[in-house]
């Protein structure tokens, strides 16, 4: 069972790693990425393409579905205005094997960061904005996966 | 039959030519999405600012990720944007 | 900031994944182990050695804060008479990183199979009792870890 | 004075011997986990069938793991148990 959500509403990880686990197995990995504090940022902003999104992450959990045992996978990601702390994307893989559950999560989080259609924009304290560039430790872990 | 294309834009791509996107006829022979491109660039005013290095630039037809030499076709939507960086 | 704790009750994912993203860092890596039903189990039984949990606990995670860097780390292990899709084990970790959040979640995951002091007896639905003998898997798995 | 130490047992090795755990005096010349074990296993019952094959159990004194040959010292508690079998 693959669910993807994008909104601009939170995510409950209790509730989402739930519904994951009802899909049986007994091990269930999962993975929250938050907007961290760098010191310096007031707003983050998440744009994507709607059009193309829900294909892309959908695409990310088939291939996942392939290469492990999985009996569920979710991905939520959030779109909008978020501050510190808030919630940005939420992981959850659900499999017999725990090995299965958290390298396939890996997986998903490492081909999210660099093929699913979202942009990052940073609203500094003092008001100054800044689009957020591909880092290549994030194009490094994703190639890694590369057969 | 003249074709034409839907070109949408994200990010920097989007804020920079101050459009989400537009509906573009391609002249005869475009062939490539490096065509269409050199299409936009010679319309001057911003396009040569923000399209001409490729290499900061990702290409998705119809909602498929593709390169600068990928064949157009009958795709009917052309994305330009900057790397992503969701996660 | 390390919590370790060993109860006959259930945790809740959701708050203790908050606990840990509380401690800062943005990216937030969980494991959860479920009873699976392997279609003939009633109960399963945790059996633990209470003076050296704790202390083996806490030094597993002393070790992954040692190898990773890491703002707080959760390990909750349940113990008591368990039923088909019951938790029995959470780990939380957080981290800026998310290859250390999930690295080491995974590394604690394997040590606790093979060195945190549990038993696990299941009671089959035709009334057998039977202690579940060590896997070579997770053996193999933990020593994976050693440098 | 005779030395003493505390025995604990878990899961199996705890059921069959039918007992949670008891206190030993060890006798001159007991120096290693072995040599404990040996004492245990002389005093025939049941001992000799759920200790003899020391490769199906793990040992920990004062609630640190330990082998066969780790000195008991002055360690005032060993546990003898299978492999863990938790998580």
């Amino acid at each position: 069972m693959i669910r993807i959500e994008v909104s601009a509403c939170d995510f409950d990880i209790g509730a989402e790693t739930a519904k994951v686990a009802e899909q049986g197995g007994g091990a269930i990995a999962s993975f929250v990425g938050q907007v961290r504090d760098d010191g310096n940022l007031d707003t983050l902003e998440l744009e994507h393409y709607p059009a193309m999104t829900d294909k892309a992450l959908r695409a990310i959990a088939e291939a996942a579905q392939a290469d492990w045992p999985l009996h569920a996978i979710t991905i939520f990601h959030r779109v909008g205005k978020l501050s510190v702390g808030d919630n940005i994307v939420l992981v959850v893989t659900g499999s017999d094997h725990r090995e299965a559950a958290i390298e396939s999560c890996s997986f998903i989080m490492d081909r999210l960061k660099t093929v699913a259609p979202f942009w990052k924009k940073e609203t500094g304290s003092d008001g100054s904005t800044k689009w957020i560039e591909e880092r290549d430790s994030d194009v490094k872990a994703s190639e890694k996966w590369q057969k | 039959m003249g074709r034409s294309i839907n070109l949408v834009y994200f990010a920097w791509v989007r804020e920079r030519l101050g459009v989400e996107g537009e509906e573009i006829s391609l002249r005869q022979g475009t062939e490539t999405i490096d065509d269409v491109v050199n299409m936009l660039v010679e319309r001057g005013g911003v396009y040569p600012d923000v399209l001409s290095d490729v290499s900061k630039l990702r290409f998705a037809l119809d909602q498929d990720y593709a390169t600068t030499e990928s064949i157009v076709g009958s795709a009917t939507e052309l994305a330009i944007f900057p790397p992503v960086t969701g996660g």
